[in-house]
């Protein structure tokens, strides 16, 4: 069991992911919302934008509905904060050393997740909105959708870790460890390269769950039900909910790196953060570019990429971790 | 310690008082409170084998044993059953005499059940709790409870049967080597004297934990679990799920572990685990289907025991790997699925009953059971709602409640045994229940309310303090699971195993989680959240009459959609299962001979692998 | 810590649009704002079709006795601080649905008037439609109301 | 397939986006002919109030107090149609280029033009503005037929600063009647 200090010592470290993954994700979101006005030929907002849109939301009046019920309506957003903090501690910024007796179970991981999701979903049907039902009714499609391809794809590489010789390990760190090195000529030893296929699962899997397009974004879909899970919501809460899903973008793009992208190369200190973060930002700019040239599908499409596609992809490479070939 | 002969015989006195209660109604509840509460005071004292001796050695003959194992499963009856029946003071309103009677006859028998260390004492309890427990889900003397109750009758029966000829078999063996009387069912002279070996021990076994089985129940035999617990009363069906299936189903996992040299083959194992997987995943998807708030409930019941069945077969499936291999690491792997698997269960009794008490609460308030017809019952019974919220929750698997927690050793304990893909369809099934649990939730708690429940308040504190109770349980296990490991599973897992391990240093013993550290991060992000939500910066609040409105585009009285009634769907959550569901629901035809012919086809298919050799 | 809100404010503002009837060209003209030429994201104007969301209501069409109601109801239904912005002749005053001459709007049988009869209006921007870019200049009037807070 | 110049197209977008510096720079691009606000011109406008009977909006009226006539444009309610430059009979009137109009307050929300009325000299009530009536009496004199030229103008002289009611009573005692006209040859 770890000693006072060590707590100590795992709080600071806690509250150094949140402000790298903070500022990483404002950076991303200006990324994301400048890069999508270009590629449609329009000029995109400044880089303060994405940070000013929380503060105004903070500035805004207080209110709960009338339908609602007030306590789930004000900790949803609270416990969506709260989880994707968590997560943004548990996924290290591509270093295998992070500290703490926390282990970075995927499983973990994985749960967490959803965690996040459930907030959403809770969210929509506490403010007692009919929008925000059919939005929350849609979440849980969603996540049952991806969730069977993001588990499968998620667990390869630890699963991939016994192959490669340091031994099965579901901590995250350890996947990091062993993607260090060359593949075959100059390629590294990501997992990327050894189950292109499972990548490109977890790589959609991610997507979906970080609001873009082709599958995002159905749960909020504006056109059709104005903001889903958050119609009802407004002011300081949905401020809070604009804060948790702004760190998606390092969260979740955090996660591919880490597990199929090799993290920061085993590089020595400030050298591996920055070629973490480049990585990060390019996968960033790839969903982008997903999301800005695609539209968006219906969700019996959703239901039947993940559950045939991806599955199938996933399951291939299931199949090849374990029977090894 | 007490000896468990007075327990059971204190209950049998008390219910035979209760017959006298058509005279003397109120008394029967405080018999029934005085008998079970002597009940558990003992089986607690037995727990910790206090120096407080009262015994009846050799009375009828009952072969009791107190060990680890015997006490867990005791415990969880004795609680649950104390919890019914205090349940039961406002819950049942128009009982007869015989109400009381049959629960305590079934308490003490179940009871009896998980002190016996001896198969044909066993099976004799089990068949008493069996026959006692029809009247209870026939209950409300109505054609669906007769229904219900001769399906569940007939059924289990039949299983007996099974049970009957294994004991036979073995009987015949006994007899054959010189021995006689019960004693020779004794799980102690079994082990000791290797009386049973080669086929015939492994045959008549077999037999008796396909009888078992449907205790449990498994895969395709689970369909009466959930017609009885429909048409029972909501006490019933918690006493049925949250205790009868667990004491009455694990003989079948005891047998297997403890004379594991019998089965020693690696497919075997296999195929318990595939059986564990089989019922947690279709289980769970008849359960998106149910409109029944209860029938629900049950289906996904069935789903929660294939994780038990899973850890119990991945346990034995290291068990086999260390019988071969004689490799200790195997043996650490054994503990972990068997305590993943025990730990499930004490899980699932707590959060069930929670809801099942908390399902009872509903229908007793609102006199329907209908999901669709539900809803907006937060305010009107907040209570309830946040205490089944805490249940679903943690059934659902979310981190910092005790289902996160047993279901993560379960993942642990398949993947470390070379099964992830166990482990992934467990994950998966988690997502399932996750979502048919958020259906429950967001019909009949949140939302609003359909104008028909204006007068309903809040259940009798009698009928909710239980499920508090066990509501704060969840949440206990689930932030210091150490707790219930050290304390109640792992002393139960050293008896399963083949040889006694150290308990290692942290109960959890895979890598360390740290749960602690996990929930103080949680509530740092709950803190950073409520703070920024406090702040004052906002604007002065406007005082429209209409601000609190829920937005609908302007209109409110008849809108144009109807949408202000829309609530999930069970076709939403089951679209991407039709085609299974369809064939499922057609297979579920409720025709007992159709559901006896399942599990006749199913035992022959086992037997002739066992004979085949193949297992 | 007002000085950071009234940046904030300033440089966010969240638009909803609310077509209260009429001619539906104003409507129109306002998706041209959005398209990039006129982009009004630069200005961090997200268009929120949800009263809740938005900061800055844009309403066009004139008031029948109908819509005065909802277009009452949506108003109430955001958030303080707000600003109105009446966008078009119909909005602003009536426009040719209306009798009465110059100032003297008389309501008909079935109108009643501009938005201002319903809720109070910050912002007027006539044009019938207006161009794109009287449009950001009414928007822009409005941010500056908004930048001094309720 | 993806079509290279769809790329090109993209790639362009990337660097060279088309967006206008609006509120912070002028207007892009103002088109010929933009209907923007209605505006009179001193110099032509007479003060005869076509405008305000043809405007389908009613944003045009007129408003006689005391000795001036205010022509004024409500343009919140104005459509930009141009019927009243259309059918200005001086060119007094035109629409502009002017379109940035948002404003929030809509009482300042106005174009007016003031005239000083001429007065009936018998019951000193308004007539109309005095350009308007020099006007009348430079087009009537245009177009008349020289044959009687001189007759309508001593007619003129004896209306000309007479209102309509003034003016039918006196067409009675003074014999102004256009019969007279055929008497002199004069004909249609």
């Amino acid at each position: 069991m770890a000693t006072l200090f060590d707590y100590l010592l795992i709080i600071t470290f806690y509250f150094a992911a949140i402000g790298l993954a903070f500022f990483f994700s404002w950076g991303a979101a200006w990324v994301f919302r400048k890069l999508s006005a270009r590629l449609q030929a329009r000029k995109g907002p400044p880089a303060y934008q994405p940070i000013a849109d929380i503060i105004k939301l903070f500035g805004k009046e207080r209110f709960i509905p009338r339908l609602a019920n007030k306590f789930l309506y004000t900790l949803s957003p609270l416990v969506a904060l709260s989880a994707i903090l968590i997560l943004s501690f548990m996924i290290p910024p591509g270093t295998p050393f992070w500290p703490g007796p926390l282990a970075f179970d995927l499983i973990v991981i994985l749960y967490f997740s959803v965690m996040f999701s459930l907030a959403f979903v809770i969210a929509g049907w506490a403010s007692g909105s009919p929008w925000g039902k059919i939005g929350a009714s849609r979440e849980v499609a969603m996540i049952l959708s991806v969730e069977l391809p993001l588990a499968i794809a998620l667990l390869i590489p630890s699963l991939a870790l016994a192959r490669v010789g340091s031994g099965f390990s579901l901590s995250i760190t350890d996947v990091i460890a062993a993607q260090e090195g060359i593949f075959i000529w100059f390629l590294p030893n990501w997992f990327l390269f050894h189950y292109p296929l499972a990548s490109v699962a977890l790589f959609l899997a991610l997507l979906t769950k970080s609001w873009m397009r082709p599958f995002g974004d159905i749960p909020e879909a504006e056109q059709e039900i104005f903001a889903g899970p958050l119609t009802e919501y407004g002011g300081p809460l949905l401020g809070i909910f604009e804060l948790a899903r702004l760190f998606r973008f390092y969260v979740f793009t955090a996660l591919f790196v880490d597990l199929y992208l090799g993290g920061g190369d085993g590089l020595i200190f400030p050298l591996n953060l920055l070629v973490f973060l480049v990585k990060c930002l390019v996968i960033v700019i790839i969903m982008t570019i997903i999301h800005v040239a695609s539209a968006r599908y219906r969700i019996s499409h959703a239901f039947k990429w993940f559950l045939t596609v991806c599955l199938a992809f996933a399951v291939f490479s299931l199949i090849r971790v374990l029977v090894g070939f | 310690m007490i000896d468990p002969a007075i327990v059971i015989i204190v209950l049998y006195i008390a219910a035979a008082f209760c017959l006298l209660g058509k005279k003397i109604r109120k008394g029967n509840d405080v018999v029934a409170l005085l008998a079970i509460g002597f009940a558990l005071l003992a089986v607690v004292l037995n727990y910790f084998y206090l120096p407080l001796w009262i015994s009846v050695p050799g009375v009828f003959g009952f072969a009791f044993t107190i060990n680890g194992y015997t006490n867990l499963i005791a415990l969880i009856a004795t609680f649950i059953g104390f919890l019914v029946v205090v349940y039961s003071v406002k819950y049942i309103e128009h009982r007869g005499s015989s109400y009381s009677l049959f629960v305590l006859l079934t308490i003490g028998s179940l009871i009896g059940m998980a002190y016996s260390w001896n198969l044909f004492w066993v099976f004799l309890f089990a068949e008493v709790a069996t026959i006692t427990s029809t009247f209870l889900i026939a209950h409300h003397l109505k054609s669906p409870s007769f229904e219900g109750g001769l399906k569940y009758l007939s059924i289990q029966i039949f299983a007996s049967l099974f049970v009957v000829v294994g004991l036979g078999f073995i009987y015949q063996e006994a007899l054959a080597s010189g021995y006689s009387g019960i004693g020779a069912f004794s799980i102690d002279f079994l082990l000791s004297s290797g009386l049973l070996t080669g086929f015939i021990g492994k045959f008549s076994l077999f037999l008796i934990f396909l009888g078992f089985l449907v205790k449990v129940p498994s895969f395709p035999i689970h369909t009466w679990l959930p017609d009885a617990s429909t048409v029972a009363p909501a006490s019933i069906s918690t006493l049925l799920h949250a205790m009868m299936i667990k004491v009455a189903g694990m003989p079948a996992f005891l047998i297997l572990l403890l004379f594991h040299s019998l089965f020693v083959s690696i497919n075997f194992w296999l195929v318990i685990c595939s059986l564990g997987i089989l019922t947690m995943l279709i289980c769970v998807i008849i359960a998106f289907a149910q409109n029944d708030l209860k029938r629900l409930l049950a289906f996904d019941s069935v789903s929660q025991m294939g994780y038990v069945i899973l850890g119990m077969g991945i346990g034995g499936l290291a068990i086999s790997f260390y019988d071969i291999t004689t490799d200790p690491v195997w043996l650490v792997v054994a503990a972990g699925g068997i305590t993943a698997g025990l730990f499930h269960l004490l899980n699932h009794s707590l959060f069930k009953s929670v809801l099942f008490f908390s399902a009872g609460a509903i229908e007793h308030e609102t006199g329907t059971r209908d999901i669709n017809q539900l809803g907006g019952l937060l305010q009107a019974m907040p209570k309830t709602g946040y205490v089944m919220l805490i249940g679903s929750l943690a059934i659902a698997g979310v981190p910092l409640l005790n289902g996160f927690i047993s279901k993560w050793m379960v993942y642990n304990a398949c993947i470390s045994a070379g099964q992830p893909v166990f482990a992934l369809i467990a994950i998966f099934t988690s997502a399932l229940t996750l979502a048919v649990f958020l259906r429950i939730l967001c019909s009949v708690f949140l939302g609003n309310s359909p104008g028909t429940f204006e007068g309903v308040h809040a259940a009798p504190r009698s009928m909710f303090t239980p499920s508090l109770l066990l509501a704060i349980g969840c949440i206990l296990f689930g932030v210091f699971p150490q707790i219930a490991i050290l304390f109640l599973i792992l002393p139960a897992t050293t008896v399963l195993l083949p040889v006694a391990i150290t308990p290692p240093a942290n109960p959890l013993f895979w890598v360390s989680l740290d749960l602690f550290l996990l929930g103080t991060l949680l509530i740092i992000g709950l803190i950073i959240g409520y703070l920024l939500y406090r702040i004052k910066w906002g604007a002065t609040p406007s005082e429209a009459e209409d601000k609190t409105m829920p937005f609908t585009g302007g209109t409110l009285k008849d809108p144009y959609l109807k949408v202000e009634e829309a609530r999930p769907a069970s076709t939403v959550f089951s679209y991407p299962f039709r085609s299974l569901l369809n064939g499922v629901r057609r297979s579920h035809t409720g025709l007992v001979n159709m559901y006896i012919l399942w599990f006749v086809l199913f035992a022959v298919l086992m037997l002739s692998l066992l004979i085949v050799g193949w297992i | 810590m007002m000085g950071l809100m009234s940046w904030a404010r300033g440089k966010s503002p969240w638009i909803a649009v609310l077509h209260a009837g009429g001619c539906n060209n104003c409507d129109i003209e306002v998706l041209d704002v959005l398209t990039p030429r006129f982009d009004v994201e630069r200005l961090g104007v997200l268009w929120k079709q949800n009263p809740r969301h938005a900061d800055i209501l844009i309403t066009n069409g004139c008031v029948s006795k109908h819509s005065k109601v909802f277009i009452k109801r949506i108003y109430d239904q955001m958030l303080a601080p707000k600003k109105v912005v009446a966008l078009g002749s119909c909005a602003c005053t009536g426009g040719i649905y209306v009798e009465g001459e110059g100032r003297n709007v008389e309501e008909t049988h079935t109108i009643i008037g501009g938005v201002d009869k319903a809720i109070p209006v910050d912002v007027y921007v006539p044009g019938c439609p207006p161009k794109p870019e009287a449009i950001i200049q009414g928007v822009a009037i409005a941010i500056e109301k908004l930048k001094k807070g309720d | 397939m993806v079509k290279i110049t769809a790329i090109k197209e993209v790639l362009k977008a990337l660097f060279k986006p088309a967006t206008t510096k609006y509120p912070h720079g002028p207007p892009s691009h103002v088109p010929e002919g933009l209907r923007g606000l209605p505006q009179f011109k001193d110099d032509n406008c007479i003060g005869c109030g076509a405008c305000a009977e043809c405007c389908s909006a009613n944003a045009i009226s007129i408003t006689d107090t005391g000795d001036t006539r205010t022509l004024s444009i409500f343009y919140p309610r104005c459509i930009f149609c141009g019927r009243c430059e259309d059918i200005c009979p001086e060119d007094g009137i035109a629409l502009s280029e002017e379109f940035e109009l948002a404003t929030s307050d809509k009482k300042e929300a106005e174009v007016s033009i003031k005239f000083t009325l001429v007065k009936c000299q018998e019951c000193s009530s308004a007539i109309s503005t005095k350009e308007h009536l020099t006007k009348i009496k430079e087009r009537i004199m245009k177009n008349i037929d020289p044959v009687i030229a001189d007759a309508v103008a001593e007619d003129l002289a004896k209306y000309e600063n007479l209102c309509v009611e003034c003016r039918r009573k006196l067409s009675y005692q003074l014999n102004t009647h256009t019969q007279k006209y055929y008497t002199r040859g004069w004909e249609k």
